[in-house]
């Protein structure tokens, strides 16, 4: 069983929040929810523009929170966002109240772990392939619920292959940590997930999902996507 | 890498390990004799230092108080950033890197940068806001005669905030071959510190030259002007231990040290301007080098501390000042150090700064990129 | 007031008085260790004093031979006209005159005695070409900004020449009160043996400056750019008397001294570019600087003498040298400076400049002023 | 007897030296030719203007003085022109075979006449109100015909009213030379012209004369000025 992560800029689009059921009926086993920033400076154009849009909408990491406190998903629900966000104080309650379970913090290394205060969430930390070994075992020994294996060198978004490095990674993490390692950062097509999934425990597919949205496609649309994804990802399991 | 709460390494975890050669390699070789030596051997043969500690007298006798003017507009490029540019491409070639990358506001350091990446043979890719590339176009001329790419950033505001988020993504991609050339005390550590100790050069040799031009031998002031704050950080060095007060000039629209609130930004802890749900603020200055919404962690440290103060001027009074000081003087600043003359111009003879005072002002580079801004904006066209 | 056969005092009798006065001052003031004194205090204070002399490593790689870069751009001002120009309103201040003139060219002149005036309280009025106003917008904008009145001369080639025509024709109404800046080592007695004296101060340091960088402690060829000839009469006056070789590159569209024939104009004898019933020609160099038919007496001189030698470089070469030199040593020259390293480049290896010799360069100024002209002459646009 | 000699710029327009007879029969005691400079750094803009339209009539030197060869004239002719083309060699043998008497080259001073090689010509220096006594006595001295005296501080040209300096520097030349002294630069009008020769032994008129020519007037028009100014003066030869 292979695990699929898709993402989604909340307040990207209005009702965004339709998207979510259709990940959690596609097939989804856990969403990673951006909350917006005026500077998401991990990430590559794609998630940019959806970053962008939002905010132009009003959105706000509160009203995100909030729509997601309305909304019923029976999978884990993870934000992500900008470590100037996460370390605002009461951000650990409000992520809790809107029943998310985990956390993602892309600038927030290792090293600046001890600033964050998010009781009750679970964080996940993430690993590069230019992390080295000892630092790598940390990062294993440290991370909550999963980690997070950046595939490549770069930002998000979507590209032509899976990068060389992300296996080469994904096997250096299975050996310090037994948490499940998602893979992330590129994959955007069933091929490159399936590809992914032979090395890792699972993906996690963002920029793919978001140019869509962006171009229009209604959660029916991208919720076909995901269970493209999904079915990429079963096969794999199988095929092990 | 902390400044109290501040300053710290916020970046991707893909680039710890770049910050962390970077880190070393400047330990090294901040300790290395022979690297001190080839720097200062560069500044001197190469960059017109030490830069003269010029007396205001016209200006003094208008204001009152003694006004002297630490000139690092006559450096080469016309900057100070040309200090810790050197610096930086001298370490970048110790560490192997082949190619530098900088991100650039009004252009000065990525002029520093190409001039340095020239010199030394390192190709040199600048990234600068759309906005800035349209209004600091002598500058951008400037990098691509010098063999430089400048690579225009048409992310939000298009100015040194996007540039700089820019060149952090860019240098994950390139982060074995490529040296980062921040350009200013900003980013995560080592940055804020090297920069500041590249930077220092111009403290400590204003320090040394001041007790020729003043009976106490220190200023009463030190006044800098203050975007990311590098060349306030590098004059502020020279000062911090002495009895001087320091003031940290900022612009109205980009007051990160004087108006903003502990935040994460480009990989450092520090003052931002933020809404209220902790989004940054773009901001809005007349000098792009100043049109930045944070402030170094050392800054907010000082400010924190007392030790430094931190104020405003209007982008008009910075227009007036420049050419106050290019009349008084035939000095014609940056309009980035224009804001630090017009604070000392506002505020000599008040409780601020009282008449008879003596005040040290560093021009952090010559105001030839604004000629056209400034015939606009002063109406001489 | 005569080198050889040239120089003299060819003025309107009106303007015998005022030169006399110039030069029984400038005699007093030269002797004067109070004068030398104050100048040279402004020299190092305020205009930035010494400039560096500078090994361009890679170029010299390049070319086979050890090139010396003497750093005039480094100047307050960014030419070597501040120089000549603190010397002179100086002496206008010690005179007792209340107003400065000037005739520029490129600008460079008339920016240093706008600067100057500025410095001293001096009221600057600048004649210039109405070509060179349009070619050369960003100096007019400078002398604006630091409070001279810019005059667009409109007669004849509207270039160097005709505004030096109007500078003196101005000067002769108002000789009681105006102090005449000339710009180089052109004009009657004592302007061409002032104005060397002013900038003698180039050759004097760097040939003090050359033993730290060369074995045999002088270079072998000596080179400057030749408009009127002042930076190139400056830097010759420091190596005359050793066994250097000097050589003055002007612009083949302006080379008084490469091509000229003896005649007259502007107050004193040299060679000129003149047609065949002795009409003065006009010059045509894409370097306003050097756009002159003339060159200064003693240059005519030393070039009779063999004492030095005076070659030119088309427009095609100075631009590629200005860029080839901005890319391998980050050094943007002056279109003017840059017709210097041009013959540096074309004659490395010949036996005009054999391979293995040691050269200094007089970089007269900065490049900044032509970056809009070298970004469309190079393509680079 | 008061002397009248009016300028024109040799060539500044086909048959210009029609305008010498016409000169000649309106009264004139000597006539001024320029010959025509580049650079003609003296004056103002109206005998730019002539210089710059006889050049651009291909006009040389030579060719004036040819011109000058072929009219009658009985009046002395005095060239004017600027030092460079004055110090060429063989300059006074063209001179002298065109007829010419006199010569004035306003940018060469007494200090530099040795330079000057023009045998059988005579070389009238100029004076200016700046020239102290000294040196106005070795210009009286040295001066051949007579002595130019500048009326003003500035360049030739038309201007309201005759400058208060040249009565006081026509009085100061009377008192060292026995040559008659000319007064010139700014004498526009016949009340000008009157005053003039008040304190001097005549004038020399040159913008006025070459504004009219430049405005298109023909030979007897400029006649008929040059006449009004030679009325004028004998006038103030009656009245004294």
């Amino acid at each position: 069983m292979k695990l699929l992560m898709p993402y989604i800029t909340g307040g990207v689009v209005p009702g965004w929040t339709a998207y979510l059921s259709a990940f959690e009926h596609a097939g989804a086993d856990l969403i990673e929810v951006g909350l917006p920033f005026s500077d998401p400076t991990v990430d590559g154009p794609t998630i940019q523009e959806s970053s962008d849009a939002a905010l132009a909408r009003g959105t706000t990491p509160a009203s995100v929170l909030e729509d997601l406190a309305k909304v019923r998903i029976d999978i884990p629900l993870i934000a992500s966002t900008y470590a100037n966000l996460a370390l605002r104080p009461g951000f650990g309650d409000a992520l809790t109240a809107a029943g998310v379970t985990g956390l993602i913090v892309p600038d927030l290394p290792l090293d600046e772990l001890a600033g964050l205060d998010v009781p009750g969430v679970q964080v996940s930390l993430l690993a590069s392939p230019a992390t080295p070994d000892d630092r790598l075992a940390e990062i294993g020994r440290r991370s909550q619920g999963f980690v997070y294996a950046i595939s490549v060198m770069g930002t998000t978004g979507e590209r032509d292959r899976l990068a060389p490095s992300a296996a080469a990674l994904a096997a250096r993490l299975k050996q310090v940590t037994d948490l499940p390692v998602l893979l992330g950062f590129g994959i955007s097509t069933p091929e490159q997930a399936a590809e992914a999934a032979a090395v890792a425990d699972g993906v996690i597919v963002g920029a793919a999902v978001m140019r869509r949205i962006l171009d229009g496609a209604g959660p029916a649309e991208v919720g076909a996507f995901v269970a493209s994804l999904r079915a990429a990802l079963s096969l794999v399991a199988l095929v092990r | 890498g902390r400044y109290g709460s501040y300053g710290g390494r916020y970046v991707p975890e893909s680039l710890i390990p770049a910050c962390e050669a970077v880190a070393e390699a400047f330990s090294e070789a901040w300790a290395d004799p022979g690297f001190r030596g080839s720097l200062a051997a560069l500044l001197s043969a190469y960059a017109g230092r030490p830069t003269p500690l010029t007396p205001a007298l016209r200006l003094s006798a208008e204001l009152g108080v003694t006004v002297l003017l630490k000139r690092e507009d006559l450096t080469h490029t016309g900057s100070h950033k040309i200090n810790n540019v050197l610096g930086q491409a001298l370490l970048a070639r110790r560490m192997g890197r082949t190619r530098l990358i900088a991100e650039t506001g009004a252009g000065m350091h990525g002029v520093a940068t190409a001039t340095a990446g020239a010199l030394l043979g390192l190709p040199v890719k600048v990234f600068m806001g759309e906005r800035d590339v349209e209004r600091q176009a002598h500058n951008v001329f400037r990098m691509r005669l010098l063999g430089a790419e400048v690579v225009p950033v048409t992310t939000g505001s298009r100015t040194l905030k996007d540039a700089t988020s820019e060149a952090m993504r860019h240098w994950v991609t390139d982060a074995d071959e490529a040296y980062y050339c921040v350009g200013s005390v900003i980013g995560p550590h080592p940055y804020p510190t090297m920069v500041r100790e590249f930077q220092r050069v111009i403290g400590d040799e204003a320090r040394r030259q001041c007790p020729a031009e003043l009976p106490a031998a220190t200023p009463d002031y030190v006044v800098a002007c203050v975007g990311g704050g590098s060349n306030a950080a590098g004059t502020f060095a020279g000062f911090v231990e002495t009895s001087a007060k320091l003031v940290g000039v900022e612009a109205e629209g980009g007051s990160g040290a004087a108006n903003g609130e502990i935040g994460v930004l480009h990989g450092f802890q520090s003052l931002f301007l933020q809404d209220e749900h902790g989004q940054i603020k773009e901001a809005h200055s007349i000098a792009a080098g100043l049109d930045y919404p944070g402030v170094g962690p050392e800054h907010a440290y000082l400010r924190d501390l007392g030790r430094a103060r931190y104020v405003t001027v209007s982008d008009g009074e910075a227009i007036a000042a420049a050419v106050r000081l290019a009349r008084a003087e035939g000095v014609l600043p940056a309009i980035e150090s224009a804001h630090a003359v017009a604070w000392v111009v506002r505020a000599a003879g008040t409780p601020e700064l009282p008449s008879g005072s003596t005040v040290l002002v560093t021009l952090s580079g010559r105001g030839d990129k604004d000629i056209t801004t400034l015939i606009a904006e002063a109406d001489l066209a």
